[in-house]
């Protein structure tokens, strides 16, 4: 069996509508990639790119009154147009997602113990006590001490460090095949950042999981996935593996981000300056029908405002959607 | 005054927090925050502190904004003890020193004018005419680089990198010796970030201001400070100039805290 | 259903706050009470004349003043003490003495009774009055058991056909027929149930629910939803009450008799009856109502003309709008017909400015300090002409023609005299016009169809249990 | 500013639904001052509990009063009623619970303790209380409503100014040197507002609902000035032989509470500049 | 915990001393006396004299505070002027009426509310919310009397389901019985539990949908829980916070709310012996009555704080 080739996740033509005061608008327009078991994918991005709207579309928890269109298939199977039950067997089961905030991700009123059992208690049927030597074992492996003893401690008893352990053991709890984790780290300090990312790393490792990663910390995505895509206006602008994305920048916008990540170490040099990107994010409703980037990127010419640009190849599944690749400007 | 001489002096400050009652009649347990902070800030320089949550960055701000009153020590500015200042000549002297906050969304009270807004320290400190506030907001926007138009909108009608050019504009309309800036970048996304770093950068290099920085990002505080502090549990562990120090921690924590940084390695 | 026919559920709007007629003057006290767990020396009956009850008999002197009662023989109270001259003795005596609080204290205070033997008593009178063997049928009157009289507002002893049940606290009174009284046989109610329902919607509720069977002096604004059901019988019944519309004769303007002519010329009579008891009511003109002994019509006396009424106060020089102060006590006829009258007074040019008050404070503040104007009050007391002749009264009256006039009714002993004298102190106080008199209430009771013995007509408060039967 | 808002405020319909009610019961209380039907208190025994026609178009009382014209007139104690009692609360309410927040320690303990206890009397006790001792009237019954108001609205205010004061832009406006005293009323009170208009039109319908209570038990407005919750008192004792003249202000009642509360509503979302 | 309690306590005692100073000198100004009551206006003037001094009314207030004061603290609360009886024994009696009703009440409202609430919130903004938010609009607007003299037409006068009113006590030998007293209640509790409940329901609804926006809900569809199942385990008990808090302050409008609809159903009730007691000047059942409802609301207050912290294990870090 050949594990990299049978796509565990397939995205195609993606798009996400949602109804705003002013009307309906595509927040997410045509997203198109693959995920493999084992296989780490990294999504970063300008906020309010449309990131989190992609992830929660796979979960299928897109807030009331957004349209989904496009095809997402598990294994082969279609989600899109999924009725609840379905969505609810698999989510939590086959499919597991890590949030932001941990403080906010957990019920306050709860017990950790329960929130990590009721899982394994949903989909696998397992006896409260049977339910409850998982969590331990679980609490155990993401590194909470004396898990037993703490079972029915609540959340606000635990540092932001150990909430995001705790959120990471539960979207564990039953195996899934892919895990979803957008902006894991970004309510920790460095230290814990780098905890909580290598225990990511090392459960995917060592289950085999699919894992797409979200962050808008470019360092952090380096470190972590295999592949990435850069998302902007609600799609993807360039996406292929890390190494050749990170390398290459053919993107004007993966450009931009670069270029404005102050460097530690560097050191202060008056009358230096990051380079930025001119202007601001476009309102949704106000995106041009062409390339979404246009207008802030030093290379727009009048074509750009066109249609938006086909992704254009690079190598080994390297592409980008841009129509002044080659130029030098 | 001479350029070398210290705008802002931090003497041995002490402070704690009162946890709640566990005994009736017993005294209140106190919750540690500083120990002994002592640094000073040449005009025109910037300071970075960095340091764990909850080593007590915010809390030494606060202080040094007197807006909190420490268990001990003093912080002087331009010589004068704040601490120790009427409340009328506190006032006065607010004039002087002025502050970022950490969240764009939550420091702009919703319900006002970005006029009003950026107006508040100067109506704090006075009664300025209509047309003096206007005529000072117009300028203090167009110096963080907002359009004179924006002065009648409301917070919500800007992104987050644009709320916190109101922020500073809000903390230079009463032209400030210091600005105290409480991780002013770090809810920001990269390509907005660098540009509020580079505004910063900008005021400090046009109009001699001073800044003492508090971040949690070593890249940011490498980036804009002549100066760095690391705080572990309210003590000083280490300082020095950014470069050196992060090339070379000395201090065990610093190294940890240099070591977690993720790096792209290309 | 033949169980239910030896039980009765009366509806009372007010709870009595004890079970002792001596102790209180609640009008719900005696209509609980009076005759059935209580008796009386003599019995007044539902027209008004008076029979013999615990007295067998009696002889009054010529003069009226000394009466000899001849007692019932082999009567006992409820806890079985025999019932005799000595209790009889003790009952009126306590009732007069320093200790007590009955309101009747002074008639009491005026008695001395003498015991001849076991089943003759002799009362002496230092006064003389007519109506005392009406006085002696009255609530305050009860005899009791010198052992027991004193836990009396809880733990009732008497002598009557009933002995009491329950009593639940705000909700109810229940008495159950006395085995051993000596007519025991003859009732035909064998347990009664009084529920006091104060609201009046719930009132009429109640009694179409079948939640009870009778209820006498219900709110007269209910009366109409009876009429027409056959479920129902209505009586309406004439009494002895008079609702006034009392002046404060002391107080300026008040003190000229011009301005109370005015006030009373412009009152529609009719019309108060009409807002106040809903038709239920018979106009006087002085303080003293038909049927009553010695009543005159002087309804003519002071006629409602609002033209005369309004030269009436331009003759007494008063300035229009002249604000008078009117407390209304709480009872609905007061609070309504004080609408009425407020209504007729704007247009002679009288502003009645009214305050509700409650019961307590229209006793403190009205009634104590005097401390009003005009105010609408049914005086129920059967025979009261007195309180004119009273110095300090509230209404402030004073008139040495009127207090001679009832020292000569109080001493009268031919009743040809009493009746001519009391002719006289009517259209005297008339013509005085003390009050704007307003008229006689009548009490409307609604009953289930079929019960019988309920009285026609209600001098005082009472319930007679024993008369009542199902058919 | 302000005429930017305005269309805004148009489009929203509760808004637009409540402000008209309100409108209408205003109007009503205005109107019965120059014109009604009928003079109010012109009574008519023999046309008592007519049923409704053209001549009295809602009907007559059980004194043949113009019951339409008594609705008119009635509106005023209702807004009187209603306006004052949660003026009362609203005012000393807000004052206190602005100072408990802005204080905090000892002040904010005691005035918390002291609308504990205020809170600890019923309504309608206080009311019963305070009318007995200083004569039934509405006057009173307005007052003693709104002292019970106060605790209620102390508590509410406290608790969202509380919320805005661990704001940062309190924060800020503390740096720039501004006193509890300014900051309360530039920052805390501006953004507390929707909470409190929300419970006060909350605590209008409810004073309207506990005046008619205070009517039914005879403590209320006093005759012969009308008003609704006095006439649904009144007709309570008629629902059997005129059920209709318990209808009107009953209807009258529920339309002004849902016109306020609508109102409440739409004015928190257009008074918030975040909502477009 | 233990501390949080104790401070608690030491509150609600010096509450009500403070209160019953108050009500001692706001029922001393009352016009009136119970003997001029109790006797009447034709009553002989030396009668209400002697029956003033039987009542211990002509002592001055000091002493008949520091009596009522003393008597309290030794569970003596005197007797009835009107009765005559003890005044422990009057309030008892009613109490057992008052609190099951005032329980039924929020049991209803409660039970009413939530489901009304729960239902509008998971329908938000479609036609089952628009149609349980008007019929709240409308449960506010009704008053109670007016509400309870209608139920009594259809259910008493016209279907005769129950009794028009009344109480028939709880126990056989008064006639009654568990099951015809609770039976008798029930009306009651409804038109009480009316308006209380259409003002829950409210504030059920928004504090459900509140939650319903807080990330953790979205963690535990995450997690494969379906919309009701999220709201049943994770919604309910985080709404439950704000809705306990209204909860606890209405408990006492609605105890004090039982004077009215205890008159239309003429129970037996301790909001009508305050308001029988008042008329009648009976001032030591008035204070009496006061002072325990005082201390009901101070409790059930103090009951929502406990009940803050079973539901939210926050609370407790903060008291302790
Ligand atoms: N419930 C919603 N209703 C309307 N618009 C929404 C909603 N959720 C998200 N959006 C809009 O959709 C766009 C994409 O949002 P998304 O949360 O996916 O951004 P993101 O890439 O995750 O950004 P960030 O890095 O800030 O988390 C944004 O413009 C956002 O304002
Ligand atoms: N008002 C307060 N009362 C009690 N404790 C406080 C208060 N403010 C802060 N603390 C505590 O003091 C310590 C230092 O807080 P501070 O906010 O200064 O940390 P920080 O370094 O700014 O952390 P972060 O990076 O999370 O902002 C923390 O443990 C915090 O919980
Ligand atoms: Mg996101
Ligand atoms: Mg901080």
């Amino acid at each position: 069996m050949d594990k990299v080739q049978a796509a565990l996740l397939e995205v195609r033509d993606l798009r996400i509508a949602l109804s705003t005061r002013r009307g309906s608008v595509e927040a997410v327009r045509g997203m198109d990639f693959t995920l493999a078991r084992g296989e780490t994918l990294g999504l970063i991005g300008e906020s309010g790119s449309g990131k989190s709207l992609t992830a929660l579309a796979l979960m299928g928890l897109l807030p009331d009154g957004a349209q989904v269109t496009g095809s997402i298939r598990l294994d082969g199977q279609e989600l899109v147009g999924l009725a609840d039950a379905q969505w609810c067997r698999l989510r939590g089961n086959r499919m597991a997602m890590v949030f932001q905030e941990p403080m906010t991700a957990l019920n306050p009123v709860h017990p950790i113990g329960r929130q990590v059992a009721e899982p394994l208690r949903l989909h696998r049927g397992l006896s409260a006590r049977q339910a409850r030597a998982e969590a331990i074992a679980l609490l155990e492996r993401v590194g909470i001490q004396r898990a037993a003893e703490r079972l029915g401690a609540y959340p606000h008893q635990f540092s932001g460090g150990q909430r995001q352990r705790i959120t990471i053991a539960m979207a564990l709890a039953c195996g899934p095949d892919l895990l979803i984790a957008d902006e894991p780290t970004t309510a920790l300090d460095v230290t814990l950042q780098q905890q909580v990312l290598e225990l990511i790393q090392a459960l995917v490792a060592e289950r085999g999981m699919a894992l797409l990663l979200i962050s808008h910390d470019l360092a952090v995505i380096a470190g972590a996935v295999q592949r990435t895509l850069v998302m902007y206006g609600g799609t993807v602008v360039e996406q292929g593996p890390t190494r050749a994305v990170f390398s290459r920048l053919a993107h004007p916008y993966t450009q931009g981000l670069f270029a404005a990540r102050p460097q530690l170490g560097a050191g202060r040099v008056s009358g230096l300056r990051l380079p930025t990107i001119a202007g601001t994010v476009p309102e949704l409703a106000d995106l041009p029908p062409g390339c979404p980037f246009a207008g802030r990127c030093p290379r727009t010419i009048a074509q750009c405002n066109a249609a938006l640009p086909p992704p254009v190849a690079l190598g080994e599944g390297h592409t980008a959607r841009c129509i002044r690749l080659g130029d030098n400007v | 005054m001479s350029a070398s001489a210290p705008l802002l002096q931090v003497r041995d400050l002490h402070h704690h927090y009162p946890l709640p009652r566990t005994r009736l009649l017993g005294p209140r347990p106190m919750l540690p925050v500083l120990h002994g902070v002592d640094f000073s800030i040449t005009t025109g320089r910037s300071l970075g502190v960095v340091g764990e949550s909850g080593s007590g960055k915010s809390t030494l701000a606060r202080i040094a904004m007197a807006l909190e009153t420490p268990a001990s020590g003093s912080v002087q500015l331009l010589g004068r003890d704040l601490h120790r200042l009427a409340p009328g000549a506190l006032r006065a002297a607010r004039r002087d020193f002025q502050m970022v906050f950490q969240d764009p969304y939550g420091s702009l009270d919703p319900r006002q004018t970005v006029q009003r807004i950026v107006t508040e320290p100067l109506r704090a400190l006075g009664r300025p005419t209509r047309a003096e506030a206007a005529a000072r907001a117009a300028e203090v926007l167009a110096q963080v680089g907002l359009r004179p138009g924006d002065a009648h909108k409301y917070p919500h009608e800007f992104s987050g990198g644009q709320r916190q050019r109101i922020a500073i504009a809000r903390a230079l309309i009463t032209r400030p010796r210091l600005i105290v800036a409480d991780e002013p970048v770090s809810a920001l996304d990269v390509s907005v970030q660098a540009q509020v770093l580079n505004l910063l950068a900008e005021l400090q290099e046009e109009h001699g201001v001073t800044y003492l920085l508090i971040s949690h990002d070593l890249a940011v505080v490498s980036h804009l400070c002549d100066e760095v502090l690391v705080l572990q549990g309210g003590r000083v562990v280490e300082r020095g100039a950014p470069r050196e120090l992060f090339a070379h921690p000395q201090h065990p924590y610093t190294q940890s805290l240099v070591a977690a940084v993720p790096r792209l390695v290309v | 259903q033949a169980g239910k026919k030896d039980s009765v559920t009366l509806g009372m709007t007010l709870e009595p706050p004890g079970l002792d007629p001596t102790a209180g003057a609640a009008s719900s006290i005696a209509e609980i009470t009076l005759y059935n767990l209580y008796e009386t020396l003599t019995k007044i009956n539902s027209d008004g004349s008076v029979s013999p009850l615990l007295a067998e008999g009696w002889e009054v002197s010529p003069d009226l003043k000394t009466y000899t009662f001849r007692l019932r023989r082999g009567i006992t109270f409820h806890n079985g003490e025999p019932f005799n001259a000595e209790a009889v003795k003790f009952s009126l005596d306590r009732a007069g003495g320093d200790k007590s609080t009955n309101k009747d204290r002074r008639t009491f205070a005026a008695l001395t009774t003498q015991v001849v033997d076991e089943h003759t008593v002799v009362v002496i009178n230092k006064d003389i009055d007519p109506d005392l063997l009406f006085l002696l049928g009255q609530a305050t009157a009860v005899i009791v058991e010198p052992k027991s009289a004193d836990s009396n507002a809880a733990k009732p002893v008497g002598t009557g056909p009933y002995k009491l049940g329950a009593w639940s606290r705000g909700a109810s009174v229940s008495l159950l027929a006395w085995d051993q009284w000596r007519d025991a046989s003859k009732i035909r109610i064998r347990r009664a149930l009084f529920r006091f329902i104060p609201d009046p919607a719930a009132q009429v509720a109640a009694l179409l629910a079948g939640d009870v069977d009778v209820f006498p002096r219900v709110t007269p604004r209910s009366m109409a939803q009876f009429k027409g059901n056959p479920r129902f019988q209505v009586l309406i019944s004439g009494s002895r009450a008079k609702t006034i519309l009392a002046m404060n004769n002391a107080k300026k303007p008040l003190d000229d008799v011009r301005v109370r002519r005015a006030i009373a010329a412009a009152i529609d009579r009719k019309a108060v009856i009409q807002g106040a008891a809903d038709g239920l009511g018979v106009p006087i003109g002085s303080h003293y109502v038909p049927g009553a002994f010695g009543y005159v019509d002087t309804t003519g006396i002071n006629p409602y003309d609002p033209d005369k009424a309004r030269r009436l106060l331009a003759e007494a020089g008063v300035k229009t709008p002249l604000t008078l102060t009117m407390t209304l006590p709480p009872a609905p006829y007061a609070r309504q017909g004080g609408e009425v009258i407020a209504a007729q007074l704007a247009k002679v040019g009288i502003t009645a400015k009214l305050q509700n008050v409650e019961w307590a404070q229209w006793l403190s503040g009205t009634y104590g300090n005097k401390n009003y104007d005009l105010t609408i009050i049914s005086h129920v007391e059967p025979l009261d002409l007195g309180n004119f002749a009273k110095p300090d009264y509230y209404w402030g009256y004073q008139s040495e023609k009127f207090d001679q006039l009832y020292e000569q009714i109080k001493n009268a002993t031919r009743p040809a005299d009493r009746a001519r004298l009391l002719g006289d102190a009517q259209r005297l106080l008339a013509e005085d016009c003390v009050h704007a008199f307003l008229y006689q209430p009548q009490w409307v009771t609604v009953a289930a169809k079929n019960l019988r013995g309920l009285w026609k007509d209600m001098p005082v408060f009472v319930n007679d249990l024993s008369a009542l039967s199902w058919a | 500013m302000r005429a930017a808002r305005l269309p805004r405020a148009l489009r929203h319909r509760s808004l637009v639904l409540g402000a008209l009610l309100t409108l209408a019961l205003v109007a009503a209380a205005l109107l019965s001052f120059v014109w009604t039907p009928w003079p109010p208190y012109e009574m008519d025994m023999d046309s008592a509990l007519a049923a409704p026609s053209r001549m009295h178009w809602l009907g007559t009382d059980a004194f043949g009063r113009d019951v339409a014209s008594l609705l008119l007139v009635g509106a005023r104690a209702t807004i009187a009623v209603g306006v004052i009692a949660v003026g009362i609360g609203l005012a000393v309410g807000t004052l206190a619970g602005l100072l408990a927040a802005a204080r905090r320690g000892w002040v904010d303990e005691l005035i918390m303790r002291v609308a504990d206890f205020t809170f600890a009397f019923p309504a309608l006790l206080l009311a019963i209380m305070l009318t007995t001792v200083y004569g039934p009237g509405m006057v009173n019954a307005i007052i003693a409503i709104g002292i019970f108001y106060i605790p209620t609205f102390a508590r509410v205010t406290r608790a969202s100014a509380q919320a805005v004061w661990t704001r940062e832009y309190v924060l800020a406006a503390r740096a720039s040197g501004k006193g509890a005293a300014r900051i309360t009323l530039e920052h805390v009170l501006p953004n507390i507002a929707p909470v409190l208009i929300v419970q006060a039109t909350i605590q209008f319908a409810l004073a309207v609902l506990a005046e008619a209570a205070l009517s039914y038990l005879g403590l209320g407005t006093q005759p012969p000035q009308p008003s609704w919750g006095r006439m649904l008192a009144e007709a309570q004792t008629l629902m059997l032989q005129a059920p209709l003249l318990a209808v009107w202000p009953g209807v009258a009642i529920a339309l002004a509470v849902l016109g306020l509360n609508l109102l409440g509503d739409g004015l928190r979302d257009v008074l918030d500049p975040r909502m477009k | 915990m233990a501390l949080f309690v104790l401070k608690r306590l030491a509150t609600l005692a010096a509450t009500l001393l403070a209160a019953s100073i108050v009500v001692f000198l706001v029922l001393e100004i009352l016009p009136g006396n119970a003997a001029q009551v109790l006797l009447g206006p034709d009553a002989a003037p030396e009668a209400v004299a002697e029956l003033t001094r039987q009542l211990a009314l002509d002592l001055p207030a000091w002493q008949r505070y520091l009596q009522w004061m003393g008597g309290l603290l030794t569970g003596d609360m005197g007797l009835s002027h009107a009765y005559g009886t003890p005044v422990a024994g009057l309030i008892a009696e009613r109490l057992a009426l008052t609190i099951p009703l005032a329980l039924l009440a929020m049991l209803l409202a409660s039970a009413l509310a939530l489901a009304a609430g729960v239902y509008a919130a998971a329908r938000h903004n479609r036609l089952g919310d628009v149609g349980v938010m008007a019929l709240a609009q409308l449960g506010i607007a009704i008053p109670n009397f007016w509400f309870a003299i209608l139920l009594i037409l259809v259910f008493s006068v016209k279907l005769q389901w129950f009794s028009a009113g009344g109480f028939p006590g709880w126990t056989e030998e008064a006639g009654g019985g568990p099951w015809p007293a609770l039976q008798a209640l029930w009306l009651p509790a409804v038109s009480l539990a009316v308006v209380q409940g259409a003002i829950l329901a409210r504030i059920t609804r928004s504090a459900v949908l509140d939650v319903m926006r807080e990330d953790f809900v979205r963690t535990a569809r995450a997690k494969g829980l379906s919309r009701q199942a999220a709201l049943l385990r994770h919604v309910l008990r985080n709404a439950m916070i704000p809705v306990v808090t209204v909860m606890g302050l209405q408990f006492a409008n609605l105890l004090a709310g039982t004077i009215v609809v205890e008159n239309v159903f003429y129970l037996p009730g301790l909001g009508r012996l305050i308001f029988q007691s008042i008329a009648n000047r009976d001032l030591i059942v008035v204070r009496n009555c006061i002072m325990l409802l005082a201390a009901m609301v101070v409790l059930v207050n103090f009951a929502v704080d406990l009940l803050y912290a079973a539901i939210d294990p926050r609370v407790k870090v903060a008291g302790a």
